[in-house]
């Protein structure tokens, strides 16, 4: 199983790393029997995404995942962070192992719920806009 | 890389200098085929059995009681499928191991039990030991085969063999240990010991990889596994892996010589691993203290995850291993943390050292200074974490 | 001794300098365990991946099509073992092969009759080929297998493979063909020829001893041999065999790249060690002439015994081999050359030269000196010739 | 499967190889089934073996033991010759492989069959003197 340097740079010096106290918007998806844990937290001022960060219990993937996408998000409209998939979060890493394709599925999750916590402390509904957060169970345990 | 610290020799070693110079004429010059009639194929055939005969005086077997193999996992599968096929055909259909064994022979118990055979698997308790008494309620009257591991591979845990051989001997149950991590750590004698197979592999023990060995004692029969020629005295086939064999007696003799030594130093070093690791907060040692291979240290931290341990110990030039899941890219941590009651997430951070006979003091300060450092960095990123 | 000519290249290789300059590496510096997250185990399992790719290039296979083994004995025992027990869950139960094959497929397929099986041994005509349409007559509903050598290790008879492979793939039979003899001397177009599985190992083609592969066309479905780790996709526990992988890899390249020249130039010297030798009165050549192995030689002298021929070539320096059963010690001679026809007297007295690729003109013109000779001492000596 | 200095010595230069037109004992045993036969010629006078050929189709061990059970017979009384046994020549080889011990048994029975053979033109019955010669399939074809 080999890393992409990409990879391994963002998981060596990852970006956005840390707790944000200030936060308005805070996401955690995965669980720790499954073996990985992602907390985003994100600050939105009209709709744009002006600070992320993030906390990982996971694989080297999962840091450099999380890394990359909170890079990817930082700056973006809601309406642009919401399309980020986990495909490209992956070819801006030029690729993962495909035993670790599961754990970039995370950091698009993460970044759903970190969202969809933004809305709903802003009193919406969600769902309409975000979707379905998927189990984590669902998504890569199998 | 500055500086290389190899902490990994449970999962592997480096070949030994005298070990490669003695494989190397038989990847040159004398390349006969041992069943040769011709000169370089008596020669070869000489070698094998010189290579026999050291591997044999390690264990305090006689020479022909060794059959060479392609590596441990063979090993682990002939003595177990040969051993079980063979007696269900005297309606003993039974086997009994530990639910912590190596794969080679869980995955080889479980293809047996789709082959109708019913496998018993013995718990341990949390310090990671098979208990004597446990054995001995398990065997029934249809119980073929016994086999507990030597030494456990991750938590470096030396089972009760002696005694559980006794058990054996007295029901009359045949018994086999995998020794693989156990050989050249521990002193092993199979007499004494009532062992009637034992597997061992020579990556383990500055041999190459590719290349094992099983003991069977002398009048204890069991089906062959690998069918073809009459190599190893007919019971089992293919030419044999000439340079490897002889590397393999190099490896067990300077293994036999040295032993005493080289387990006192690396004890020393073990203690010194463990006992400041475990400085760490929220930090445990697994596996017990008291009957542990000189070479292992495993030690989970909480609230991080092995993958990323061992890659930052990699950055740092530290070649070490974990019983997270991520590692090997399966779901489910180690099934030897969670035997002995270790939760996933705990079980996830663990890291194993194995310390090996070319480890230094040096290394081990080295390691020491890493680590507590590589720790706190992946705890200050981890959303599980809190001090 | 002044003289070296090594004429059993068919028994083992010397193992190619470029092989062995390409394993020394792994077993030195490089010795990281393929599965290992770190440095020097991610380098292990890159030339891993390097060497299943030169694997897979000279059979025109992909590269996740193919398994490292311990040796040509095991890729037989896996592939047809392992193909026989997985169909026979879908009630096929009856395999095909022929009489001559080597030990690794002939005890093997007697193996599984014992597990229940049902085996047909096709016969071979009397030149050494065996029949595709006795192939296709014998194929049952419930076959589960075919398995039928691609050249002969004694006569070195070239079967023909792509029919074979043409008749099962139409029937929907599974067809294994053992190559051991035919790698790096014909080449192989697994696809072309509709061959499912194909055993090869590394010291017929100038790698060590005690390494192989099995080709394993992808949508094939076997059992697993042996049980273990998750090495090789999880369909072969076992530390991988690094260095002899490595040299396998770096063989299969030169064999697949020389091949023709190669080729070429043997089998003019085959041709003349085969005209030369029927000049010798009484004296047979056994195996068709025309699909020949370039490396093969195989002659009956009526009236010696073949030990007594090998013993006296070796006091010469000559190294050759012999369908003898008194090379073997058991009593009946090469079951190949009873195959075909001949009777235990001359069958003993039979002569297999194999040619490699370092042998030169002299070499050959050496042994036309000595053989005559030692044929007519031995003849000289013996109750049974007169001339 | 070695084999000792002394057999290859004999083996490679052995002693009493021939035919012997005059003889007046010839034996012959095994067959070439089994894979080895072996000629014994005896030339006898005043009951002592005054000259012994030997022609042998077998193996290294079947020539080796033919030479050596030949140089061990030359210039012995019958009565001596017929006491010689395989277990003698191979120690006089010093050992033979295990596989090849059989080979050694035909030396002795071709020995006693050319003694009987001698007695027989001498117009004695020799199976009291020299007892049955077992078949070759009894005493190595297993
Ligand atoms: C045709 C054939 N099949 C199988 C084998 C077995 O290969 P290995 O000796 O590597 O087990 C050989 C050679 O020994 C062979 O010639
Ligand atoms: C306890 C134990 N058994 C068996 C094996 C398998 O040995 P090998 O890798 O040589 O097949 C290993 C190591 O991998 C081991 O640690
Ligand atoms: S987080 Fe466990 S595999 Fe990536
Ligand atoms: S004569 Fe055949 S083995 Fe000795």
């Amino acid at each position: 199983m080999m890393y992409s340097a990409k990879v391994m740079e963002h998981f060596a010096s990852p970006h956005n790393v840390g707790e944000m106290p200030d936060a308005n918007g805070v996401g955690e998806v995965g669980n720790q029997k499954c073996g990985d844990i992602m907390k985003m937290y994100i600050k939105v001022e009209n709709n744009v995404i002006v600070d992320v960060k993030f906390l990982t219990f996971g694989c080297g993937a999962a840091i450099a995942t999380s890394s990359m996408a909170t890079d990817l998000i930082k700056g973006q409209p809601l309406s642009e962070a919401l399309k980020l998939t986990n495909k490209a979060v992956v070819e801006a890493l030029d690729g993962l192992p495909a035993v670790k394709l599961h754990c970039s599925v995370l950091a698009e999750q993460a970044i759903k719920a970190a969202i969809a916590d933004y809305y709903r402390r802003q009193g919406i509904d969600p769902t309409p806009i975000v979707g379905e957060i998927e189990d984590c169970e669902a998504c890569h345990c199998h | 890389m500055d500086r290389f610290v190899y902490l990994d020799n449970s999962a592997t070693t480096k070949v030994s200098e005298r070990v490669f110079e003695a494989m190397v004429p038989y990847l040159t010059e004398h390349y006969g085929n041992p069943s040769s009639i011709y000169g370089i194929g008596r020669e070869a055939h000489a070698a094998i059995d010189e290579a026999r005969e050291k591997v044999a005086k390690a264990i305090n077997a006689k020479s022909r009681e060794i059959y060479f193999t392609g590596c441990g996992t063979e090993s682990d599968n002939w003595a177990i499928k040969g051993a079980a096929r063979h007696l269900a055909k005297k309606g003993k259909k039974h086997i009994i191991t530990s639910v912590f064994e190596h794969h080679a022979v869980l995955h080889t118990c479980q293809s047996l039990e789709k082959e109708g055979f019913e496998v018993t698997y013995l718990t341990v308790d949390s310090e990671g030991y098979v208990s004597p008494s446990d054995v001995e309620n398990a065997i029934r009257e249809d119980t073929a085969l016994v086999t507990i591991m030597y030494a456990n591979n991750e938590i470096g845990t030396i089972q009760p063999i002696a005694e559980i051989g006794k058990i054996c001997r007295d029901k009359k149950v045949l018994f086999h240990t995998d020794a693989v991590q156990a050989i050249g750590n521990v002193r092993i004698d199979v007499q004494a010991e009532n062992i009637d197979m034992l597997s061992l592999s020579g990556h383990k023990i500055h041999a190459p990889k590719g290349v094992g060995a099983l003991y069977v004692r002398q009048g204890v029969v069991i089906d062959n596994f690998m069918d073809g020629g009459a190599q190893e005295n007919n019971k089992r086939g293919g030419t044999e892996n000439l340079a490897s064999i002889v590397g393999l007696g190099a490896a067990m003799e300077e293994a036999h010589n040295g032993l005493e030594e080289k387990a006192a130093k690396l004890t020393i070093l073990r203690d010194k691993l463990i006992d400041n690791l475990l400085k760490i907060p929220h930090t445990r040692l697994n596996g017990g203290r008291e009957n542990r291979l000189c070479t292992n240290v495993n030690i989970s931290f909480e609230g991080i995850e092995g993958e990323g341990l061992l890659l930052l110990l990699d950055l740092n030039g530290i070649a070490g291993s974990s019983g997270s899941a991520c590692t090997s890219g399966s779901l489910d941590p180690s099934h030897v943390l969670l035997a002995i009651g270790l939760e996933h997430g705990i079980a996830h951070g663990s890291l194993r050292l194995s310390l090996g006979r070319y480890n230094t003091e040096e290394d081990v300060d080295y390691a020491l200074q890493v680590i507590p450092q590589v720790v706190e960095r992946l705890r200050a990123m981890s959303p599980v974490w809190q001090e």
